[in-house]
C-alpha cells in the first residue's frame, strides 16, 4: 500500500488538522451543545484514520505514535476512574461532582461549569480516539497475512502496537 | 405502528444471524438488531412537539435563575439518550471484536462460509 | 409523522437488501445507509447528541466493516442454502414477530413518553433540576457524566476491553514452550 | 460494610487500565499484582459476609442514580465469584506461561472480575447490561486466547450467540422502561406491582428468560457452552463453568424473576422446565464424551439444570402460596448447589488443565495410569469428582440431598427420581474419567509426565479443602445462617424485599 495520489495527500494533511480541531472543539464543548467526550474521540480517531486511508500503512507505521497510542488508551480510561475516585476523596462518595458542588461552581452556560464533566469528558475523548485509532491500525495491519490465507500462523510479521 | 416497524428491523437482523452461513452477513445481521433496540428507545422518549434536552440562553427566565415552563413541559426524555449513547459504544466495541476474529478466521481457513469451516459441533 | 414512517420504510428496505444480497460489499453500503436513516431520524426525534456519535461511530463502523469484506476475492456469496432449516427458522421468527406486535399496544402511543404520566420517574427530575444539580446545559451530558457516571465508567471499560481483545485476537503468535523466552 | 461495595468493581478496573503498559519487561511484577487485587477482593467479600446495606453512587439518591445493593444474595455470590477468582489467578501463574502476551491476558481476566462483581452487586437493571457486557466481551476475548483454529471458532459462535442474548436483554429493559418509566429495581418493582404483568411486560419477560438463558446456556440454548469452554485455557474455563454462567445468567435471571417481576405460575414451569431439560440432555451428552474438557463442559450445562430446577421449584411453591418452609428448602438447595458447583467445577477444570500441561492430550483415551506420575493432581480430581457425583461426605451430596427432600416434600416425585438418576449417570461417567485418565496402563508416550508444581498445586489444594469443608455450610447452625439462610430469603421474600432495601 504506498497510499494515494498527490491531490489526496495534500488535502488530506490540510483537512486532518481542520477534522482534529472540530473534535476538540466537540469535546469540550460536550457539556454545553450536543456532542461530548464519545462523539469528539471518534473524530480525533477518524483524523487519524483519514490519514492512514490517504497515506499508506507504511507512512503511519513510521511516522504516527503507535506505542503512544496504546499508552494515551490506557491513560485516558486510567483518568476517568481518577475522576470518579477523586470524587470519593473530596465528596465522600464514589463519583461525586466535587468541583461543582465545593469547589468551582463556574456560571451556567459558561466554558467553566459542571465541575468535573468536561474533565470526564477529555478523559473519554482521549481513550476512544486513541483505543479506536489502534483498533482500525490492528486490524489493517494484519492485512498483509490476510493475502494468503493458507501460511501457517508462525511465520508472520509481528503487529505493531503490541508489547 | 411505528415501534412495529422497529420491531420488524430488529426481526430482520435477529433472521439474518440466524440463518445466514457467511461469518460478515452474520455480524451485519448483529448490526442491524442493536441499531432497533437503539432506535426503539429513542422513540420511548419522544415527545410531539417537543425539543432537544440542551438548555439554551432561551431556555432561562430572565433575571430569576430557573428554566422556563415551555422548556421543562416539551423537553423530550434524556435518559433513553443517555442509555442509547452507551448501548452505541457497546456495539462499536463488540462490532471491533467480531470483526477481527473474522478476519483471523479468514485467515485460518480462507473462506468466510460457516459450513466449510465447521470443525467443532454443538 | 409521516417523515418517521418515510425513515422507517426505507430502513427496513436497505435492511432487507442488506440480508438477501449476494455481494458482501453492496450489503455492508446498505448498512451505512441503515445507519444514516437512523442517525436522521435520531436528530427529528430531537436527539441530537446520538444523531452526531451514531454518524461519527458508523464512518467508523464502516471503515471497519469493510476492511473485512474487501480481500481481492470472494466478496460474492455462492452455495445453495438448505432450504428446510431456513423454512422452519423463518416460521419461529414470524411467530416471534406476530406475538411481538401485541406488546406494543400495551406501550403508551407514540409520541406520548412515560415519564410525563409517571411521578416518581427520574427523567422529569433530570429535565427540572438538572442544571442546577450538574451545572450541565446540556441534560443528556449531565446523566451520562453525572447522575449516571457509573454506567459510563462501565461504557469505557467495555471499549476498553473490546480493544483489547481485538489486539489479543489479532496478535501473531500466541503459543510457546515453556522454556521460550517472551516474544 | 456497603461502603467497600465500588472496591469490588473499583479495584480490578484501575488495575486492569494499569497492567497493560507493563509490557514483558514487568511480567513478574503484573502477575504479582493482579494476584494481590484478587486475593484482596477474597478477603473483602469473606468480610462483606452477613452485612447489608446499600451504595449511592455519586450521592444520588436511589431514585435518580445508581445504586449498588450488598443484601445476603449478593454477599453469597461475591464469595463464589471471588474464590474461584483468587484460585484461577492463582494457577494461572505458571499455566499462563505456555502464551504469549500474559500481562493482557491478566488484564482481560481482571476486566471479567470486575464485570461480574459489577453484575452481581447493581441495583439497577441498565447497569446489570452495562457490566454483563464487560464481563461477556472479556470472555469472548479470553475463549479466543489461544488463537488457533478451533478457538477462534469457538469463540466466534459463542459470540454471535451472546451478542444476540445482550440485544434480547437489551430490547427487555426498553420494554420495561417504556412501561414503568424506571431503571431502578426498586422503583420498577414497586411500577410493576401497581400495573400489574401487562403484554409488554409478559414479553420482557419472556426475552430475559431467553437472553438470560443463552448466557446461562440453559439446554435450548446451550449451543456455544460445549464448544467455547474447552477452548479456553484452563483458568478461564474454570471461571466461565464456575462463576461466569452463574453470575451473568442464573443470578441475574432469579434476580429479576423474583426481586423485580415476581413470581408467577408460568414463569416458574418454564423454568421447571428448562432445568429438567438441561439435566438429562446435559449428562446423556457427556456420557459419550472422549474429550475431558468436553466432557466436563456437558456436565456444567447438567449441574446448571439441578440449579434451575430448585429455583424453579421454589418459585411455584411461592406463587400458589405453598409451605414456605418446603419453597425455602428449595431455594437453598439450588444456591447451596450453585456455589458448590462453582467449586468443583472450577477444581475439575483446573485439574484437567494440569493433565493437559503435563500430558499434551486432552483425550481421554490417550491417557492413563498418570496416577504415579500425578498423584495431587490425582488427588484432586478424584476429590472434585466425588463432589460432582455426590457422594456423601462431599459437598455435592449436601445440595443434592436437600433438592431431592424439596422436591418430595412438595410432592414432585418424579423430578426427584430424575434428579437421583441423573446423579448416578454423572457418577458413572467420572468413574470413566479416573479409569482411563489415572487407572490402567501408562502409555510409552508419557513416560515423562511429571507433575506441575508451585502455584497450580496450591490452587487445586486451595479448591479441593473447600471441596471437603463447604458441608459444613448446611450442617453447622451457625454458619448456615449467617452465609445461607440470608441469601434464600433474599429471593423468598421477592418483591417486597426490593421495596424494603430501598425504604419504599
Amino acid at each position: 500500500m504506498k497510499g494515494m495520489t498527490i491531490i489526496v495527500k495534500t488535502i488530506c494533511g490540510w483537512v486532518k488538522v481542520l477534522i482534529f480541531l472540530f473534535g476538540i472543539n466537540i469535546i469540550l464543548f460536550g457539556h454545553l451543545t450536543p456532542g461530548g467526550g464519545f462523539a469528539g474521540g471518534v473524530i480525533l480517531a477518524s483524523s487519524y484514520v483519514l490519514m492512514m486511508l490517504a497515506f499508506g500503512r507504511e507512512f503511519v507505521e513510521k511516522n504516527l505514535p503507535i506505542p503512544l497510542a496504546s499508552r494515551l488508551d490506557c491513560f485516558g480510561a486510567f483518568l476517568f476512574a481518577a475522576v470518579a475516585i477523586l470524587g470519593l476523596v473530596f465528596g465522600g462518595t464514589f463519583f461525586v461532582n466535587f468541583l461543582y458542588q465545593k469547589y468551582l461552581p463556574g456560571h451556567a452556560l459558561h466554558l467553566v461549569s459542571a465541575g468535573t464533566i468536561p474533565l470526564s469528558n477529555i478523559a473519554i475523548g482521549l481513550k476512544v480516539g486513541a483505543s479506536l485509532f489502534l483498533a482500525i491500525f490492528a486490524l489493517s495491519a494484519f492485512r498483509k497475512d490476510f493475502q494468503r490465507p493458507d501460511a501457517g500462523g508462525d511465520n508472520k510479521r509481528p503487529v505493531a502496537g503490541q508489547e | 405502528m411505528l415501534y412495529a416497524l422497529c420491531f420488524l428491523l430488529f426481526m430482520i437482523g435477529l433472521y439474518c444471524a440466524v440463518v445466514k452461513k457467511n461469518l460478515v452477513k452474520i455480524v451485519i445481521g448483529l448490526a442491524i438488531m442493536e441499531y432497533a433496540v437503539n432506535l426503539f428507545l429513542i422513540m420511548l422518549g419522544y415527545r410531539v412537539g417537543g425539543t432537544a434536552p440542551i438548555i439554551g440562553r432561551g431556555d432561562i427566565q430572565a433575571g430569576a435563575e430557573r428554566l422556563t415552563a415551555h422548556f421543562i413541559n416539551s423537553a423530550v426524555d434524556p435518559l433513553p439518550q443517555a442509555l442509547v449513547l452507551t448501548a452505541i459504544v457497546i456495539s462499536l466495541g463488540s462490532l471491533a471484536l467480531l470483526i477481527s476474529i473474522c478476519i483471523r478466521i479468514y485467515d485460518k481457513y480462507g473462506t468466510f462460509d460457516i459450513t466449510e469451516i465447521r470443525r467443532l459441533r454443538g | 409523522m409521516a417523515i418517521f414512517y418515510i425513515l422507517l420504510f426505507f430502513m427496513v428496505i436497505a435492511a432487507i437488501i442488506a440480508v438477501e444480497t449476494k455481494d458482501l460489499l453492496g450489503s455492508v453500503i446498505c448498512v451505512g445507509a441503515i445507519g444514516f436513516g437512523g442517525s436522521l431520524m435520531f436528530l427529528l426525534l430531537y436527539a441530537p447528541d446520538i444523531a452526531i456519535t451514531q454518524i461519527v461511530v458508523e464512518v467508523l463502523g464502516l471503515i471497519i466493516l469493510i476492511r473485512a469484506t474487501i480481500s481481492r476475492d470472494h466478496t460474492f456469496i455462492t452455495g445453495e442454502r438448505e432450504f428446510f432449516g431456513m423454512v422452519v427458522s423463518v416460521a419461529i421468527l414470524l411467530v416471534i414477530f406476530l406475538a411481538g406486535i401485541k406488546v406494543f399496544e400495551s406501550l403508551p402511543p407514540f409520541g406520548t413518553p412515560i415519564f410525563a404520566k409517571a411521578p416518581e420517574a427520574p427523567s422529569q427530575t433530570y429535565i427540572e433540576k438538572g442544571l442546577a444539580d450538574t451545572g450541565a446545559a446540556n441534560v443528556v451530558a449531565g446523566v451520562i457524566l453525572d447522575y449516571r457516571g457509573y454506567d459510563t465508567l462501565g461504557e469505557t471499560t467495555v471499549l476498553f476491553t473490546s480493544i483489547l481483545g481485538a489486539t489479543v485476537i489479532l496478535r501473531t503468535r500466541s503459543r510457546k514452550r515453556l522454556e521460550e523466552p517472551d516474544t | 460494610m456497603s461502603r467497600v461495595l465500588p472496591a469490588f468493581v473499583v479495584a480490578p478496573l484501575v488495575m486492569a487500565f494499569i497492567l497493560p503498559v507493563f509490557g514483558r519487561k514487568g511480567k513478574a511484577v503484573a502477575t504479582l499484582l493482579a494476584n494481590l487485587v484478587t486475593i484482596s477482593l477474597l478477603a473483602l467479600a469473606v468480610a462483606c459476609v452477613g452485612k447489608t446495606g446499600i451504595y449511592e453512587v455519586g450521592n444520588w439518591s436511589s431514585r435518580i442514580g445508581i445504586v449498588l445493593v450488598l443484601d445476603g444474595l449478593t454477599s453469597l455470590m461475591l464469595l463464589a465469584v471471588n474464590t474461584v477468582s483468587a484460585a484461577a489467578m492463582l494457577f494461572s501463574v505458571r499455566y499462563m506461561e505456555q502464551y504469549t502476551a500474559k500481562t493482557k491476558y491478566l488484564s482481560l481476566f481482571l476486566l471479567m472480575v470486575a464485570g461480574m462483581n459489577g453484575v452481581v452487586i447493581s441495583g439497577d437493571i441498565f447497569n446489570l447490561f452495562v457490566f454483563l457486557e464487560i464481563a461477556s466481551i472479556a470472555s469472548y476475548a479470553l475463549v479466543g486466547f489461544g488463537c488457533e483454529h478451533e478457538e477462534l471458532e469457538a469463540s466466534f459462535k459463542y459470540m454471535v450467540l451472546g451478542t444476540v442474548a445482550s440485544s434480547f436483554i437489551l430490547l427487555g429493559i426498553a420494554l420495561v422502561y417504556g412501561n414503568t418509566g424506571a431503571l431502578n429495581m426498586a422503583y420498577t418493582a414497586k411500577a410493576i406491582q401497581q400495573t400489574g404483568i401487562n403484554a409488554g411486560l409478559a414479553f420482557a419477560m419472556s426475552l430475559f428468560i431467553a437472553g438470560f438463558g443463552l448466557k446461562a446456556a440453559l439446554v435450548p440454548f446451550h449451543a456455544w457452552l460445549p464448544d467455547a469452554h474447552p477452548s479456553a485455557p484452563a483458568p478461564i474455563s474454570a471461571m466461565l463453568s464456575g462463576v461466569l454462567i452463574k453470575a451473568l445468567g442464573i443470578y441475574a435471571l432469579s434476580r429479576l424473576i423474583f426481586n423485580v417481576f415476581g413470581v408467577s405460575v408460568p414463569v416458574s414451569w418454564v423454568l421447571i422446565a428448562l432445568g429438567v431439560l438441561s439435566m438429562v440432555v446435559g449428562v446423556f451428552l457427556a456420557v459419550g464424551q472422549w474429550d475431558f474438557k468436553r466432557l466436563l463442559a456437558y456436565h456444567s450445562i447438567s449441574q446448571m439444570g439441578y440449579v434451575v430446577l430448585g429455583i424453579g421449584l421454589g418459585a411455584l411453591i411461592l406463587a400458589k402460596h405453598g409451605n414456605p418452609l418446603w419453597a425455602s428448602l428449595a431455594i437453598l438447595g439450588a444456591l447451596f448447589h450453585l456455589v458448590n458447583h462453582a467449586v468443583f467445577k472450577s477444581l475439575l477444570f483446573l485439574t484437567s488443565g494440569s493433565v493437559e500441561m503435563a500430558t499434551g492430550t486432552r483425550q481421554l483415551k490417550k491417557m492413563g495410569g498418570l496416577v504415579e506420575r500425578m498423584p495431587y493432581t490425582r488427588a484432586a480430581c478424584t476429590i472434585a469428582s466425588a463432589s460432582i457425583a455426590g457422594v456423601p461426605p462431599f459437598n455435592g451430596f449436601w445440595s443434592k440431598l436437600i433438592l431431592v427432600i424439596a422436591a418430595v416434600q412438595a410432592g414432585f416425585f418424579g423430578l426427584a427420581a430424575i434428579t437421583v438418576v441423573v446423579s448416578l449417570v454423572t457418577l458413572l461417567s467420572f468413574l470413566k474419567v479416573q479409569r482411563y485418565v489415572f487407572l490402567g496402563e501408562l502409555p510409552e508416550e508419557l513416560q515423562n509426565t511429571r507433575e506441575n508444581g508451585g502455584s497450580m498445586l496450591i490452587a487445586m489444594f486451595f479448591l479441593a479443602a473447600l471441596c471437603m469443608l463447604m458441608g459444613l455450610l448446611v450442617l453447622v447452625p451457625s454458619l448456615r445462617v449467617t452465609v445461607l439462610q440470608p441469601a434464600v430469603d433474599v429471593l423468598i421474600e421477592g418483591v417486597s424485599h426490593s421495596m424494603k432495601v430501598a425504604n419504599l
